[in-house]
């Protein structure tokens, strides 16, 4: 049973289909259009529109001044988003790909992340930082990094991380409207894979929780963003072999909706978890870890960590075979249930 | 660039003032605001280090022989303004009216020292090199989309503007047109590292002309040449006319900090034909007849007494709370940080 | 500053030269050297972006309108001179001798692409924009240390110039005076964002008085003037005089990507007064009688054949192999990196 | 049993008392004189010999061309020895407090661990990252995070932390002989603490290999670093309680030393791990799926981590309250011991 779509079904506001990219457009739209201190900022976002067009329309319709192409500086981003975040507005940062992220990694770490605990909340810096991440796309290198586990172990500022349109605007607004700073990552690579119906104007996706997207007894997938295909493709496939799946989105790496995991897993008693970014390191440790502490004793097996290998991820050619599969997916899940 | 950018001053180092129309533009009320804050920050600057070396407080950076260029560009502005610290610029701070007991608690390891007096827009002090320049860039810009007049003033040193954060803050500046004075101070060391290794031209001031801003290089120990650019550079920035690079050639007479041991790397002789800034303006007062004993003896006294109750406040500020350490990470902590702390608490035998 | 630094230019658009020393200058040799090579990457250039319209190849950034910023560039070195390309100078990099086929594999999501000729010091693309300036400041410095009279020439954008890294590595290479030539492609775009939003200054070239660089403001679109102010640079480094900026005001014909629409961004107008510089060197040939008809059928026809043979070639180069996503991490895998790839070797049925 | 003590007396070279900044300064010295290519750059770490004397000496001997006093500038620092390396230097970079690494993270992160994968080889990048890191010293805020877990995080470089002066100057040699890129963390707390006999000359600490410092039977405690004295307070303090901890100091960081800790589990059945870093994103978290991997049905309750708290390191009238004492490592020995 799919139990997100029941939930949709019962939105009864007027709604749009939408690609993950529109939700975020309209996101972005709706809140500029809400709050007058909400300003974007980034590179290419606005005549051209964004090079994925998640801001077209949107200089055109609100101005220069408040989505504003930016010169060719991710510190210089961050880094006068923090004066205008503690001067009354809210900045919404695109960072053109994760991995452009890093020249702005001081800043976020020094300052977007620590300010309200240097100054015991005098200060405090409402931003969002977006950022599309995730191989998959045939894209260059560097362009393709799935850096949350940077961010999560950055304490001040919250990751998330949409993996459906519906979730993509929700979270934003959610983002957008936090006292604090928000990593926002977009699964490039689910953009435009998916059309659902998106309701119009605002809404809000809690900052936090997790959501189960499927009920199962054997075992627990946990994923989030460009890998809830993934592991939703393996879940169907084992369904053959009467194995049976619960699969839970995250959609907050930052803070972890630790019962939802606790509750599934002890029902389970076994996990898998999928996620792009290397093993080592990875926010699949801080799962396990987490298993470890609430679930020891009901567990069935050792969690299974289906994820990027500990390589830097690859010129295009080899992507593919960077990426968890369905396949790696499936091999987890039967080592897990065969333990 | 040393042509192009000379180093203007109206002051010599006698205190002697040429320029009969500078010289009108000062008045005793100038002098003595002047005069009253250099003083009282090289009191406080003193009782730090003497703290410091009685283990009072932790490791201090003294800003002795910077005393003009703080006090001369941060009287340039008006109170809705904004200033942008580094770790050095505690005397400008507390001349704008940052509380001295809260400075003192800041060198004491107290997140309190970064809490600024209610409607003082006083950023914490920077302590990775340069990163305030964006930020300084970025209050402007929204003073700016604000429509208001207020003005950012942001100090850094000259090992500063080797980093990135200057180039893209004053780029920034620069393309958005944002009323922000980047004052720098040259005290011609960054640690041990001397300017000339620190960059290859002679000026700081040259740097603006990447960004078509207006630059102008000062003697930052006079007091007035401090005062009076640093008030022009203001006055375009509150007219629309964006940002300005000021570079205050000065001196820092004692160590990078309590730390530090700068014979170690200064030639002995080295600074030693700087006029300290006080000094220099008490010639001028004694050559232009703003020397008062009475209200001299007076202040010193006043100042004192200011400083000594500062420390003794910060010794009887209340003891730091555990609980500080997780209850100012979020607006609203997570779930699993009150966690830690109620088990921490616990532990201590408090929860 | 534009009047500072004007665009220099021996050439004009009709292909005249009117400078009678500079026209001296120019010999058959030079004329056919840049005439090939512009042809050549011309012809690689149109090639890779019908290949990306037919999905042979994943997205590509064409250079044309640029051939002779990077062939003129590229050409006043010598074989043991170090190349530092952008992704988007792989013109350059052609003609200093990078292997076609691999180029080609490069836009094919393939590492080989990186992979330069043996003896051939050429970097691979820059893809995180301003990364290599510091690199190419550090293998200048390496060869000053060691002793040689070896180069380094390092491409960038005019975007490029915004962040961080530009700035330090400029400033490195002047402090330590390092034999790098600055080499800019000012296009005047950075994808859609125009030259005036990227900064307030109006050229590129006085961004090196921050750092007391020579600069020079060259039009990028005459090959001569790129080249022998690239020699003239090459020259200075050589003899220990340390770093130069050239911008080269150019102009990318195309779109930023074979991804990108610059109808939304660019005005339509803009940029149809540009001379193609293929076109301008026809027309200097044609005016100075080094056009042969014979010669110039004779290399479209060879080049045409090779970058024919170069694509038959990446297509029949081998398929990539999984353990190349292990194998090139560290000199010695970690054994946990091993059993990553042993595992998965064996997924794949191979182990 | 102190295992540690015994293999050092089989040392027959002649040898010195240091500490360990002493011991680190001396591994450089001895590198400038074995190798050519060697080279140091930093800030203040010329005249000055380094804020805390690490390099003291050096330039003297050395000259200013190996011995470089650079501009204010990580990114600069990091991005030109990635050219030194490249051609022909082997270029040893300090980072004045680890909180200074982060402007430099893009190059480390984008080019200092990748470059020899882009080029199958072809070039590499063997440099060294000197970083003194951690709290306890009453230092200014920013000069305290413990950061290791954002590069081991980052697959092309590794990660090592001595914490005597016998392994600083071993495992120092051998991250300069290293054909690869290493990050050196240097705990600040440990540079004066500690004296101890080191071998004059070269000699290698092997990469990759952690030590067991003392056997035990009921609980493994797994640390590095400053947390070594902590990790053996403690252990001293249950003694008395009859609980036997066993000792491991990994050292390396990267790649971690799989078969120690999974030996030792085994044989316990109970692990403390103990670090600085925050606990979400820590290195903790590997060590947990580590085990997971390796020690599932050894396991006798779940593994505890002590950690620096999921909050920015405070300004250091707090830092006592962040960081692992003795104290919390007890208590979760004996939730370990009591589970
Ligand atoms: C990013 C960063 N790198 C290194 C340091 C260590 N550090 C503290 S002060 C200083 C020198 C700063 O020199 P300058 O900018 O001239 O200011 P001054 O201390 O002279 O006032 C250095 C290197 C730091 N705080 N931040
Ligand atoms: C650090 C970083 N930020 C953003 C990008 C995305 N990006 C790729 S090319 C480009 C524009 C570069 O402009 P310019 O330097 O002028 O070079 P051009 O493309 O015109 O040759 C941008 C923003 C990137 N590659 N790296
Ligand atoms: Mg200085
Ligand atoms: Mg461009």
């Amino acid at each position: 049973m799919d139990v997100k779509m029941e939930r949709k079904a019962e939105q009864t506001n007027s709604t749009q289909v939408l690609t993950m990219v529109q939700a975020i457009n309209d996101g972005l739209k709706t809140m500029l259009e809400e709050d007058d201190t909400t300003i974007l900022l980034g590179e290419d976002i606005g005549k051209n529109g964004g090079v994925f067009r998640a801001t077209e329309g949107l200089q055109e319709q609100f101005g220069e001044d408040r989505v504003v192409d930016t010169p060719l500086s991710e510190s210089g981003i961050v880094g006068t988003s923090v004066g205008l975040a503690v001067n009354g507005f809210k900045p919404v940062a695109e960072m053109q790909f994760m991995g452009f992220i890093y020249p702005a990694y001081d800043q976020i770490m020094t300052h977007v992340s620590r300010l309200r605990m240097k100054t015991m909340g005098h200060y405090s810096v409402p931003m969002v930082i977006r950022a599309p991440y995730g191989a998959g796309i045939r894209a260059p290198e560097i362009h393709s990094d799935s850096a949350e586990a940077l961010f999560t172990h950055m304490p001040g500022i919250k990751v998330v991380c949409p993996s459906t349109p519906y979730d993509a605007k929700g979270l934003l607004i959610a983002a957008i409207e936090d006292p604090d700073p928000v990593l926002f990552m977009e699964p490039m690579r689910s953009y435009r894979a998916q059309r659902e119906e998106v309701p119009e104007g605002k809404y809000t996706v809690e900052i936090g929780k997790g959501e189960k997207l499927q009920e199962g007894t054997d075992v627990t997938l946990i994923a989030w963003g460009a890998m809830i295909p993934v592991a939703k493709q393996a879940a169907k496939q084992v369904e053959q072999k009467e194995i049976s799946c619960e699969i839970l989105d995250l959609k907050t790496l930052y803070p972890l909706d630790r019962d939802l995991i606790a509750e599934s897993v002890q029902k389970t008693g076994r996990a898998i978890i999928i996620h792009e970014a290397h093993a080592t390191g990875g926010l699949g440790n801080d799962l396990i870890s987490e298993i470890n502490d609430t679930s020891f004793l009901y567990l069935r097996s050792p969690i299974e960590r289906v994820t990027g290998f500990d390589v830097p991820v690859p010129f295009f050619a080899l992507e593919d075979h960077y990426l968890p599969t369905p396949q790696r997916v499936l091999q987890s899940i039967e080592k897990a249930v065969h333990f | 660039m040393e042509e192009q950018f000379p180093i203007q001053k109206v002051m010599d180092d006698q205190g002697n003032i040429t320029d009969e129309k500078t010289l009108q533009q000062i008045d005793e009320e100038l002098v003595k605001k002047a005069y009253y804050h250099m003083k009282r920050i090289r009191l406080f600057d003193r009782k730090a280090i003497s703290l410091q070396r009685q283990g009072r407080i932790g490791t201090y950076p003294p800003f002795e022989g910077q005393e003009a260029s703080q006090v001369g560009s941060v009287l340039a502005l008006g109170t809705d303004d904004w200033v942008f610290p580094t770790y050095r610029d505690h005397g400008a701070t507390l001349t704008f009216g940052a509380d001295m007991v809260r400075t003192f608690l800041y060198w004491n390891g107290r997140a309190e020292g970064c809490v600024p007096p209610e409607g003082k827009n006083i950023f914490p002090a920077a302590v990775p090199i340069a990163t305030q320049i964006p930020h300084a860039v970025g209050t402007a810009w929204a003073e700016k989309r604000k429509g208001t007049q207020n003005v950012t003033l942001c100090y850094f040193g000259d090992g500063a503007t080797s980093e990135g954060d200057f180039h893209e803050g004053l780029n920034f500046a620069s393309v958005f047109q944002t009323p922000t004075i980047f004052f720098n101070q040259n005290n011609r060391y960054a640690i041990s590292v001397p300017i000339e290794k620190q960059m290859h031209s002679k000026t700081i001031a040259q740097k603006g002309l990447a960004y078509d801003l207006p630059s102008v290089r000062i003697d930052g120990n006079d007091i007035f040449s401090v005062y009076f650019e640093t008030k022009k550079a203001v006055e375009r920035a509150r007219n629309g006319g964006g940002p300005t690079l000021i570079e205050a050639v000065t001196w820092r007479t004692g160590a990078h900090t309590t730390a530090d041991d700068p014979t170690k790397y200064r030639p002995e002789e080295q600074g030693k034909d700087v006029v300290n800034p006080l000094d220099r303006l008490e010639h001028f007062m004694k050559n232009y007849s703003y020397w008062y004993d009475a209200w001299i003896d007076q202040i010193e006294h006043e100042l004192t007494e200011e400083v000594e109750a500062a420390v003794e406040a910060m010794e009887h500020f209340p003891q730091p709370d555990p609980s500080d350490l997780f209850d100012h990470v979020f607006a609203n902590p997570p779930e699993q940080l009150s966690e830690q702390k109620q088990s921490y608490l616990e532990l201590l035998g408090r929860g």
